[in-house]
């Protein structure tokens, strides 16, 4: 078993197979079984046995470590046909990762001999096999394809979006069983004020579910950013069909509109990032391949970091080129000859490069934003993080799976995937969206009442813990989150969303003391609550969420001991993980604990059946214990970690800045881990943390104090968070009024412009004919005729005279007229005309 | 089956349908409609032979695409057709891979909007008769190879369209016909004018023997001394590459082939159509029957870009290079004009026909992003991307702005109504159709695995290379038309009920619609998923034209190292290209 | 004084002054029978001038046949109104102007030609003198008439007459149906009718 | 010039037939009775016919601008059609007078413009 081909072959097996089901239920629909009742079979078998394929990929991948001389061979290998992997990129690291690892990782690193050992490993680019399925166009050497790269965090991602997805999957047959018959929608009120009856979409449910689920895994494996885009969209528009679900709702369709339409800005800058990739580097695919002649090309990461540089970033030649073009233009004009340009050009491209001008970092500097651009859409980031929360009129399945596990989180996954051609000032950038995002949506979390909202919002800050965490260099710690946070938050959607289905309602302020009715439901999601606010006991064990939490915290520090002029993102990073633990413990309080606010909805509340609260208990126990170092298992994170065998060459060291800003350090993600930083972060977050579930239990839970009495001295403050800072207001005036304006003013133009313009001229020109028809046509040339009519006219009258009728008198005519003649004839005539 | 008849066939099928038509006693009309039907099934049939492999042979009349990776004009057919001192025009026609798609839809989607036509009452025997002569018209001109032949087509296809426009078309139908009618004559007017300039400045004498092979053309036998003019289009594509005639001034201190690449041009943006002289295709769109959308929106408008990338830049290679900007320019205009109209736009059929403009920007901006300059070193792959995705994007949107409008069309017959605000609740009363209908307008938006993206996606990332500035306007275009075809089936398809008149008529989807509306979403979702069903056969006919353009921007821009000439400022210099081919004549005619 | 002359101008006096008593006179009858002895006369300088042939003819044809005719004519419509009807003076004096003035322009075109007012004083050979058979063979198409002498365009200038000759006959046949058509009585046929 | 001194030559025919044909045209203009005009007719013609056969006259004109006979020939010709007009026009006298009772020319203006 070589995994180049295994791999792909499992992985892309386990991508096609939700596209079979969907294609399965787009086809046979409503005949699936009573009312489509199979296509729930279906859906969930193909994503389970996605889950296997890619568990087995997993234990493929871990038994595959490769020895260490295996590298050139596979490279030659690789090379020799086209199909099948073009590259494989092996590295001789791997022995020490398969090994069992030390119990204590979190300490391992703090010597500095084996510090220094993995920045040398990590100098290699990481084990990955790419290769392209088959070509969407090509265009000279330009060539966009579908195609795949694997390495540690495809496989990951793979197995995290598969396990949870098949949670969700059986999940939602529980919760969407109402689809199942005919369905009276209370929140769609018809015109004559009854409530909408229609019939049961339960197989439509699950077709969007496999398509996401294609489109999700086809974003994980995909191995060219073009590929991205191609299921980025896919995504979206999943996401699109879900949210609107319960299309018939207004609120729900216009959510499903405001996510894709946010998404496509997100998407417009993401295909600015493209342009300038791919204007400048001619390839879209991630790791180098093989054209049609066999000549190896580097793909974009080893343009970007290329080895010859010892994998650190460097603007490419090719993006050189481009910003030069007048440069090279001038070149050309001077030597007339391409080939004697070509060298020229060769010679000067370092000169361009290093210059003060910095030839071509603007463009590499675009790309970052660019591709990030679309990070923030999908991720749901400020300024695009608008769309997320009102996603949540989709069914909650769909939130747990699509707006909080797995979709939103792939914009954090590109950012990590793309993370080899951030330059420092693109990093830097990324590290303050996800601050300010993290800020803003754990302030909103606070006041909002909607129990899937304030997770909505808590999805939305813990997304820019992970892009705040990749921004200053925690690539690991960002990806970790990432995985982490999908078990829990997934966990806390569902757990949601049993007690909605318990209690028919969102609202929090109608709950409370829940835990007696549904304890299974309470106590996962109390281990949901405790994992994403971090508990854990200091430097001993903790839930999944202490590790990830405290790596990025302790990222965080690390980074603002090295750049102190930034020391803000370390305090947002700390202080929203105050504000995470106080929000997320408010929600707990007001649902399960005290006595119940609304006795109706209490007494109608029920613990929701075995298909959904197991795996509410399957994921409580991922939630607790995925980060954990387990013997005879790799461990997830850490610096011998599954994830670090996927980190990009060249960026586990001291960046010391880029061209724009200087003094900007990323510093290596390994030195967060030494002990001057390990202790105060791990405090300070446990604090933090601490804190924030104490005044949430002061609040809510004790009762201590009255929210009201809160709520009424902040006044502003409260009615500032609970129009999400007017947001929505904003993008209104300043972005969609205009926008109508902008159409209206369009298709007045048309209008009242253009065809006024057409119309105008058409009247003209009937004007002028008229005119001429008038003045010219009816006077002179009708006018002629009609003259030379009445003429002859009134010439027969005055013969009409002569017309006597009376024989005798034309006799007198005829000879009369003789005479003349002869008398005519005999005055003129002229002897010559006889003709001699 | 020898080339002649093939392509005769494919052309004239039609019209000897109509000729035979005109037999029908007028009262039949399923049968009419029946033999119709046959006719374009037919003449489909005939261009899908002729996408079958040829195996290498030539006579076979099949289309020979890129596994042989033939990029040349094929099946040509030459006979004389005119011949008199003054003018010689040619029966000649021939298929490439450029206009062998083109052909291919043409025939399809005619196929389809018969089939769409079946609820068309009103003189069935005449609207008949004009569909077919339609679809001769559109099929000469692909496959036309002699100017004059080609502008004779051009003409045919109008006439048809007016009368179909104006009996069969809505209230303001004799508006809209006239305004159809005016705005194509003048286009094509202009493109007369252009043709016979071309013409009177050809001279065939001063191609090399190679360039007359690749041109299909002749020198006549004995020598005369005064020059031999062409209407050969390819003769005047080597005759524009290779050689000074075009480049005389003419007027303005601008050379004769920049005004008649304006002309052309302008004659053919008018077909696309191109802001601002688009205002006839909203009108015509609807009030034109549904099929004649389909056909109007899905074949007529690639007539323009047809034209553009198979007569302006190959005949005037140096006036599309100095006039690149403005064709850019024009279709990111389009492109956004059109998507912010279409958003403003309250009339369902409107709206479509203005997401028609700005989807056309598209193929206007992907012909144009003139990639290969200096800067670049003459790398034209950016262009053949461009130019690729144009092609494609024509194709792409035949079929999904007929299917599109072929939606409009299903609801309408129902509700006798277009009004946006008056629908809402399509998805609960009509599934089967609003699952099509939201799939091809998808596939209209350019999503991904479905035929509108790659197109998109292929001119928006070709012109980076060229324009900066333009490449982010264009990348904004995904905003506007996700907010109008969203917003779109939010008010058709979605919400609780349907809000407005003849809601009892809203039945679903009869078969024969079905018939219609699956092939159409099953090609959006092929050519989407596997694009190189199309650009197999595309690509090397439009890498080939792109090639040759870069080829003379190298060759003329380059500034061949010829001394007197370099010191010329100006890189776009006349002299020279012009010089060494008046040297040469000079000779000659010492000789 | 030669018999011709004297016979000419016996018969051209007589001539002259029966036909301007045929306009004199406004009795019908009379005029029919002034009309017959001034076609007489006429028919007199006919042989004169040798055309004896036509003379001939104007006898019988005329005097026999048309004047007959006019005087069944005459005979069938001669009710006492009709016999003698007048005309208005100033008519007369107006036609007398304009006859006048006719007359001068033609006797004045008579003597413009020196050579017609004397004769010729060559013989005419004698058989030429009898001109019954020539007419006829000129009526068969051939002519023997011509000047030998002639120059040959003048000899083939002189055609026969037998086309016209053939359309004449056919015309008065013509004539003669389209006559008795006229003629015949109508009344009793619509009588019939009715 | 005196007629009985001198030879009579061709004007003196001509002279003759110019006073016979303008003596029929006075008669066809004076001559209110249809029979009248008709005899006006005859005499425009006789007056004609004689120039005819003058013309031809071997004896008026000398043989060296003789043409033959033509001239008779016409005269021949001439006399017929006037027997056949006097035929035709005889007919529609008497058709006139049937329908009309009157042979008055004057009673026949219908055609009067």
């Amino acid at each position: 078993m070589n995994p180049e081909s295994v791999l792909p072959a499992l992985l892309g097996l386990a991508w096609l197979l939700p596209l079979a089901s969907f294609a399965i239920i787009v086809l046979l629909g409503r005949r699936l079984g009573k009312e489509g009742v199979l296509a729930s079979y279906v859906a969930t078998s193909a994503i389970l046995s996605g889950f296997v394929l890619s568990a087995i990929a997993m234990l493929v991948w871990l038994g595959s470590a490769p020895a260490p001389e295996e590298h050139h061979e596979d490279e030659s290998h690789a090379s020799s046909t086209v199909d099948a992997p073009l590259v494989v990129r092996a590295q001789d690291a791997g022995e020490e990762h398969a090994a069992p690892v030390d119990a204590e990782h979190d300490d391992h690193a703090a010597e500095h001999g084996e510090e220094d050992h993995h920045a040398g490993h990590h100098a290699e680019p990481p084990r990955s096999y790419s290769g392209d399925w088959y070509l969407l166009g090509e265009f000279g050497d330009l060539r966009i394809s579908i195609g795949y790269y694997v390495d540690a965090l495809t496989v990951t991602m793979f197995c995290m979006v598969t396990f949870i997805a098949t949670c969700i999957h059986f999940y939602a047959v529980g919760y969407m069983h109402d689809e199942l018959h005919d369905v009276d929608d209370h929140e769609v009120t018809l015109e004559d004020g009854g409530h909408l009856h229609r019939r049961g979409r339960f197989h439509r449910f699950f077709q969007y579910l496999s398509l996401f689920c294609f489109s999700m895994l086809g974003i994980v494996i995909a191995g060219n950013i073009a590929m991205v885009f191609v299921f980025w969209e896919l995504v979206g528009v999943c996401s699109y069909f879900l949210i609107g679900f319960y299309f018939e709702r207004h609120s729900a369709s216009c959510a499903a509109n405001k996510a894709f339409i946010v998404n496509r800005v997100g998407d417009f800058g993401m295909i600015i990032g493209l342009m300038a990739l791919w204007g400048s580097l001619g390839t879209f695919s991630f790791g180098d391949w093989t054209d049609s002649e066999g000549n190896q090309q580097a793909g974009i990461f080893s343009q970007v970091r290329p080895e010859e540089n010892e994998y650190q970033l460097r603007t490419p030649d090719g993006m050189v080129r481009a910003a030069a073009s007048e440069e090279v233009a001038q070149i050309v004009a001077e030597t007339g000859d391409l080939e004697a340009s070509e060298t020229a050009i060769a010679e000067q491209i370092p000169e361009w490069r290093d210059g003060p001008e910095h030839y071509g970092y603007a463009l590499l500097v675009i790309a970052g934003l660019g591709i990030f651009c679309g990070c923030v859409g999908k991720s749901a980031q400020f300024p695009l993080h608008v769309w997320l929360p009102d996603a949540m009129e989709g069914p909650t399945p769909v939130s747990a799976l699509v707006h909080s596990a797995t979709m939103v989180a792939a914009g954090v996954y590109l950012v990590g995937r793309f993370f080899p051609v951030f330059t420092p000032e693109v990093l830097l950038a990324i590290a303050y969206i996800g601050a300010i995002t993290l800020f803003i949506a754990a302030t909103i979390a606070i006041v909002a009442t909607d129990i899937k909202r304030v997770l909505a919002y808590s999805t939305v800050s813990q997304l820019g813990y992970m892009m705040l965490a990749l921004g200053i260099g925690g690539w690991v710690a960002g990806m970790f989150h990432l995985i982490t946070h999908a078990f829990f938050k997934s966990l806390l959607f569902m757990g949601s969303g049993s007690v909605i289905h318990a209690c028919h309602t969102n609202e929090m302020t109608k709950m409370g003391g829940l835990r007696h009715k549904m304890p299974w439901t309470a106590y996962t999601m109390l281990v949901g609550c405790l994992a994403i606010i971090g508990a854990g006991i200091p430097f001993v064990i903790g839930f999944s969420g202490y590790y990830s939490k405290d790596a990025i915290i302790e990222q965080a520090l690390s980074f603002t001991n090295e750049n102190p002029a930034h020391r803000i993102l370390f305090l947002a990073a700390a202080g929203g993980a105050a504000i995470t633990a106080f929000y997320m413990f408010r929600l707990w309080f007001m649902t399960f604990a005290g006595p119940p606010r609304d006795e109706r909805v209490y007494e109608h509340a029920h613990e929701s059946p075995k298909v959904m609260y197991l795996p509410l208990v399957v994921l409580s126990v991922f939630a607790i214990g995925v980060g954990w170092q387990l013997p005879g298992l790799p461990s997830l994170a850490g610096n011998t970690g599954l994830l670090e065998q996927a980190r990009p060459a060249g960026t586990l060291a001291n960046v010391e800045g880029g061209a724009w800003l200087p003094e900007l350090t990323i510093p290596d993600e390994h030195l967060s881990h030494v002990k001057e930083i390990k202790i105060p972060a791990t405090l300070i977050a446990f604090s933090t943390a601490l804190g924030g579930v104490f005044f949430a239990a002061v609040f809510y839970g004790w009762r201590l104090l009255d929210p009201e009495d809160a709520r009424r001295q902040f006044f502003p403050v409260h009615r500032f968070l609970l129009h999400k800072w007017w947001f929505d207001e904003l993008y209104e005036i300043i972005f969609i009024r205009p926008a109508h304006v902008v159409a209206r003013l369009a298709a007045g133009v048309d209008k009242n412009a253009f065809d006024r313009l057409i119309d105008g001229t058409a009247t003209f020109v009937r004007g002028v004919s008229d005119q001429v028809d008038r003045s010219i046509d009816r006077p002179v040339v009708d006018g002629l005729a009609n003259k030379l009519a009445q003429w002859t006219y009134s010439l027969g009258l005055g013969l009409r005279v002569a017309q006597t009728g009376s024989i005798r008198q034309y006799v007198m005519f005829i000879v009369v007229g003789t005479a003349a003649l002869f008398l005519l004839v005999s005055f003129f005539w002229n002897p010559t005309w006889a003709g001699n | 089956m020898s080339p002649l008849f093939l392509l005769s066939f494919v052309i004239f099928a039609p019209a000897v349908g109509a000729l035979l038509l005109a037999f029908f006693p007028k009262e039949k009309g399923d049968a009419i409609k029946i033999f119709t039907l046959l006719v374009t099934l037919v003449t489909f049939l005939a261009t899908l032979y002729m996408a079958l492999p040829a195996d290498g042979d030539a006579e076979s009349g099949k289309f020979s695409f890129a596994e042989e990776n033939v990029a040349e004009i094929q099946n040509v057919v030459s006979l004389p057709w005119i011949d008199t001192t003054a003018f010689r025009m040619d029966y000649l026609l021939g298929v490439d891979g450029v206009s062998f798609p083109l052909v291919l839809l043409t025939t399809f989607i005619s196929l389809l909007s018969m089939g769409a036509s079946w609820n068309i009452e009103k003189h069935v025997k005449a609207y008949c008769i004009l569909f077919l002569l339609l679809e001769t018209g559109i099929l000469g001109v692909f496959l036309s190879l002699d100017l004059f032949l080609f502008y004779v087509f051009w003409e045919v296809m109008l006439l048809p369209m007016y009368f179909l426009i104006g009996i069969w078309g809505g209230p303001r139908r004799e508006y809209a016909a006239i305004k159809f009618f005016l705005y194509t004559l003048v286009g094509g007017v202009m493109m007369l004018i252009a043709v016979l300039m071309l013409y009177f400045a050809s001279d065939i004498r001063e191609l090399t023997p190679d360039q007359l092979a690749a041109a299909q053309v002749e020198l006549p036998e004995q020598e005369t001394d005064s020059p031999v003019h062409t209407f050969n289009i390819l003769a005047l594509q080597q005759l524009g590459q290779h050689t000074g005639q075009f480049s005389h001034e003419l007027l303005a201190g601008k050379s004769l082939q920049w005004w008649a690449f304006l002309l052309l041009f302008l004659g053919f943006v008018i077909k696309v159509p191109s802001v601002p002289v688009h205002t006839w295709l909203p009108d015509a769109h609807v009030e034109a029957p549904t099929p004649i959308s389909m056909i109007l929106a899905g074949v007529l408008l690639k007539l323009g870009g047809y034209g553009i990338i198979r007569l302006c830049y190959p005949i005037c290679p140096e006036a599309g290079y100095q006039l690149a900007w403005f064709v850019c320019l024009l279709g990111v205009v389009s492109m956004v004009y059109g998507a912010f109209a279409a958003l403003a736009q309250k009339d369902f059929k409107r709206l479509v026909a203005y997401s028609s403009v700005s989807h056309m920007g598209y193929v206007v901006l992907g012909m144009g992003v003139w990639s290969a300059t200096a800067g670049n070193l003459y790398d034209a792959d950016a262009w053949k991307m461009g130019m690729n995705g144009a092609m494609f994007q024509m194709i792409a949107h035949g079929i999904s702005s007929a299917g599109m409008f072929f939606m409009v069309g299903i609801v309408y017959d129902r509700v006798h109504h277009r009004n946006l605000d008056e629908f809402g609740g399509l998805f609960g009363r009509m599934p089967v159709f609003s699952g099509i209908a939201v799939g091809i307008f998808f596939a209209g938006m350019g999503l991904p695995g479905l035929c509108g993206f790659i197109g998109e996606v292929f001119v928006t990332l070709s012109v980076w290379t060229y324009s900066k500035a333009l490449a982010v306007i264009t990348a904004s275009v995904v905003i506007l038309t996700a907010a109008y075809i969203l917003w779109t089936l939010q008010r058709v398809y979605l919400g609780p009920a349907y809000k407005g008149p003849h809601g009892e008529a809203l039945t679903p989807i009869t078969p024969r619609e079905l018939a219609i509306a699956a092939p159409l979403l099953a090609m959006a979702i092929v050519f989407g998923v596997y694009p190189m069903a199309v650009f197999n056969y595309m690509a090397p006919a439009v890498n080939r034209t792109v090639d040759d353009m870069a080829a003379w921007a190298q060759r003329t821009q380059a500034g061949a190292p010829a001394p007197e000439t370099a010191n010329i400022t100006p890189p776009v210099s006349l002299a020279a290209m012009e010089t060494p081919s008046l040297r040469d004549t000079d000779q000659n005619m010492q000789d | 004084m030669n018999w011709h002359s004297f016979f000419f101008l016996l018969f051209s006096l007589v001539c002259c002054g029966f036909a301007i008593a045929v306009v004199a006179t406004s009795n019908v009858v009379r005029m029919a029978f002034y009309l017959v002895i001034s076609l007489s006369a006429t028919a007199g300088l006919f042989f004169l001038a040798g055309a004896d042939f036509v003379g001939a003819m104007q006898l019988m044809i005329y005097v026999g046949g048309t004047l007959v005719l006019l005087i069944f004519g005459v005979m069938l419509t001669a009710q006492r109104a009709f016999v003698s009807m007048r005309t208005a003076g100033g008519e007369w004096i107006l036609a007398a102007i304009v006859g006048s003035v006719f007359l001068m322009i033609l006797v004045q075109a008579a003597f413009r030609v020196e050579s017609w007012t004397s004769p010729t004083t060559a013989e005419v050979p004698l058989e030429e003198q009898v001109t019954a058979t020539r007419l006829g063979m000129g009526f068969l198409g051939l002519r023997v008439d011509g000047d030998a002498e002639a120059d040959a365009s003048t000899q083939t200038a002189m055609t026969g007459y037998l086309l016209p000759f053939e359309i004449i006959s056919i015309h008065l046949l013509v004539v003669l149906v389209g006559a008795a058509y006229l003629a015949r009585p109508k009344r009793r046929a619509r009588q019939e009718a009715s | 010039m005196n007629l009985l001194t001198e030879p009579v030559g061709l004007t003196h025919y001509l002279v003759v037939g110019a006073v016979m044909f303008v003596t029929g045209a006075v008669c066809m203009a004076t001559k209110r009775n249809a029979l009248g005009v008709l005899m006006g007719i005859e005499l425009v013609l006789n007056g004609a016919n004689l120039n005819f056969v003058a013309f031809s006259s071997p004896y008026l004109r000398g043989s060296s601008v003789f043409l033959g006979l033509d001239g008779q020939l016409i005269a021949l010709f001439v006399i017929v059609l006037a027997a056949a007009e006097a035929a035709v026009a005889l007919a529609i006298t008497l058709n006139f007078y049937n329908n009309h009772a009157t042979v008055d020319v004057d009673e026949a203006d219908r055609l009067k413009g």
